[in-house]
């Protein structure tokens, strides 16, 4: 039996991360030359730290890969937009499909990566991100399903509380899901994990927090990776 | 064969109270416009609409809904900043929802084109998506079995037509439009330009002709 | 109840087709425009009938519609062949696709018209036409299977009997099944039929046979039309 | 990432014994000759080749066979006027023969491609080659389950990559490959050109590039 010690990088001489340095990190852990889709909202912003240069290439659910940048002044068409439905460019080596071969790419498990927001992720990688279940909540799905369930890795980029402080990093969710065991990577303001496919979940890195509050704080069992 | 008509209200001439009507576009790209006002212009109730999204502001697919014309919407993301007209409808209990993950919102309608009676697929699994459908067990994995969607018409737009109904698109306007054309029994196409056989590259062809019933050219 | 009297044409005062003139004869019955998959063999010939002023498009299961007349001399290429594998050219309007595509279009519906042959037909429609059932036979079904279930309209082209004299319109199929219930007319060197989903099959016009005779030498039930 | 290979013996490098092995082409339309004859060269066995027909003449996949590589075809129509090298072999035993109807051989790539589990299709109902298979009731319609194709490898042929992999065909040569570049862990790609990204028209592109791993350009 190995001696098992601690490994993980505590930063505790500064504060939580900001919204920018949370899409920042994320970004600097997806590997050069992969097919990325990013969620709506927050994590479309990972993109703003891979330039064209990064080699990763973007997909779009409503039709492309090879999507550059957002677009601004004349290069605004409206027939270019992104998933958020926003308006974005068309980098070289880009190419159009239709709806059926844009979520059968999905589906298929050919994406490398996406990136998506949670209400809440389980210790076992349950998703919940689509419904907050409330009566008179209005229900839209978009692409998420599809998404958790087709890329080879799902990374997820969150704030680890609420504004009222309770954890979204949980044993089990009380949202209805978006789909079962999906996550792989949860990126947050204060800490990033690993779901391990165990009980318990791996702690890579923390921001403003130590590894002990950290734990003090999560309903969920948390372990350091052995050096 | 495929008619070239000259006005979008015959273009939507015919269509049936009840009918269940495909609404191309992904927010406003591609959403074929001026075939939805036709089709408030002549009149259709009762219609059960497809779609990606439950319209925005108050143009187009909105405009339709104000109009008190829709029964259900089928669609996988109605929820938008700006989609105040089924927000309404929906909360006053006016208009059904089934909310379809976008996939199986694509791959029922391709099913649908493809004469496939059903599919089974790992988006839902596990979900309040996929409760009361029948699961599988193939490979070790679980899947949902999702029934095609087919349709009475499919209201699209696209960039350029040949007059055999062949189609191009444009950028992400494509989106939904070539699988419902495959989906409805009649398609109508609203496009920018028409040009004559031979025009279009084959190669590039993206909806072949056989899936377009009625085109009509409008101005963008 | 209005009286029944024959309503069919018989051609007693020449012999049976040929086969030229039999493809002739179906592809009269081809409406102007409509999409149309001819299968492999004999049925190709019917195109030879059907010039691009006619209307009718084509569709060639390996990813075509718009499929032109044979290519010859010069305009053979390796890359625009038909499903019989042999050298064709492109009309102004055609479309290529993959072959998923191609089978969706002829699963789906889409086709308004397929023309195949046949080792039998039955009463009811059931079609076979692809394995002689001999247990040294190489199967070879090819799209004949899809063709059948996918088009709106079938008609089969084939000479009535055999080289021994065996008809091959009979009242169940003795060979494999290519598909139940879905053959529409018949087209052959002796007579027309139409598959009336009854127990009886109607006789449309004869060439070198009376209806009389035909149905001395066919042990299914034939009816005329209603006039 | 899309790798440009030097030589179809660096493309078709690491093909393990016993893989399944998809083989574009329809007759000698799109058939991936150089590959082919790559593989030959690499020495694979006991291979299952899927494809759509059992190789023409003695050239290409008909070589293959010769050369004692294949365990199992399984493929839409073998029976060919010049399909003598697998006659010979079926008929002494020497290779295995399943027959895939056409259309479902496309689908049931194309579900290994696109995540789904299986479907449920009319084609065979009533058949020698829906025998054993589970069949449904849809909508009053007896329909046929059939499941994925999925492959270790796949050998194409295409007209044109960039050298990102993206790939457009020409004519009836596209056939299966754009359905088996989805269907295979590897897909291996035969090209006559390849350009810089940027050069083949994004609204053009059949395969994109994601589906491709491993691109030469041969001598056509």
């Amino acid at each position: 039996m190995s001696v098992v010690s601690p490994s993980i990088v505590e930063h505790t001489d500064r504060g939580p991360l900001g919204r920018d340095e949370m899409a920042r990190v994320l970004a600097g852990d997806i590997p050069r030359g992969a097919y990325v889709n990013l969620g709506i909202g927050q994590p479309t912003t990972v993109g703003d730290h891979l330039p064209p240069e990064s080699g990763v290439i973007f997909h779009t659910e409503n039709g492309m890969l090879g999507m550059g940048p957002a677009a601004t002044g004349d290069a605004i068409d409206p027939d270019l937009i992104n998933a958020g439905k926003f308006p974005v460019t068309e980098l070289p080596g880009a190419s159009y499909f239709h709806h059926a071969d844009s979520f059968a790419m999905m589906r298929g498990g050919h994406l490398d990566l996406c990136v998506l927001g949670a209400y809440q992720v389980s210790a076992s990688g349950d998703l919940a991100n689509w419904h907050t279940g409330e009566p008179d909540a209005i229900p839209a799905v978009g692409g998420a399903m599809d998404l958790a369930v087709g890329a080879k890795q799902v990374f997820v980029l969150m704030s680890l509380f609420t504004r009222t402080g309770e954890p979204k990093l949980v044993r089990e969710c009380t949202y209805p899901l978006t789909a079962l065991r999906c996550v792989d990577r949860v990126y947050t303001d204060v800490a990033t994990f690993e779901i391990t496919g165990g009980d318990e979940v791996l702690v890579r890195e923390t921001w403003g927090i130590s590894f002990h509050e950290l734990r003090s704080r999560l309903d969920v069992p948390l372990i350091v990776a052995t050096p | 064969m495929t008619l070239l008509c000259t006005s979008a209200d015959e273009a939507v001439s015919g269509i049936a109270d009840g009918s269940t009507v495909l609404v191309g576009g992904f927010g406003t790209a591609g959403m074929p416009f001026d075939l939805i006002y036709a089709l408030i212009r002549q009149g259709a109730r009762d219609l059960t609409v497809v779609a990606n999204n439950a319209g925005n502001a108050d143009a187009g697919l909105a405009a339709l809904l104000a109009a008190g014309r829709v029964r259900k919407i089928m669609c996988s993301f109605p929820r938008q900043t700006d989609s105040w007209v089924f927000d309404e409808l929906y909360r006053s209990g006016k208009i059904e929802l089934e909310v379809v993950p976008q996939g199986n919102l694509a791959e029922r309608m391709r099913a649908a084109g493809a004469g496939i009676g059903g599919f089974y697929t790992r988006t839902g699994v596990g979900t309040l998506l996929a409760e009361g459908k029948d699961t599988r067990e193939i490979d070790g994995r679980t899947y949902v079995l999702e029934l095609p969607i087919a349709a009475d018409v499919a209201l699209i737009s696209a960039h350029t037509a040949d007059t055999l109904g062949n189609l191009v698109y444009r950028k992400t306007a494509r989106n939904f439009a070539p699988v419902m054309a495959t989906a409805a029994t009649t398609t109508v196409v609203q496009v920018r330009h028409v040009v004559e056989p031979g025009v279009l590259d084959p190669e590039a062809v993206v909806t072949p002709g056989i899936y377009v019933d009625r085109i009509v050219q409008v101005s963008s």
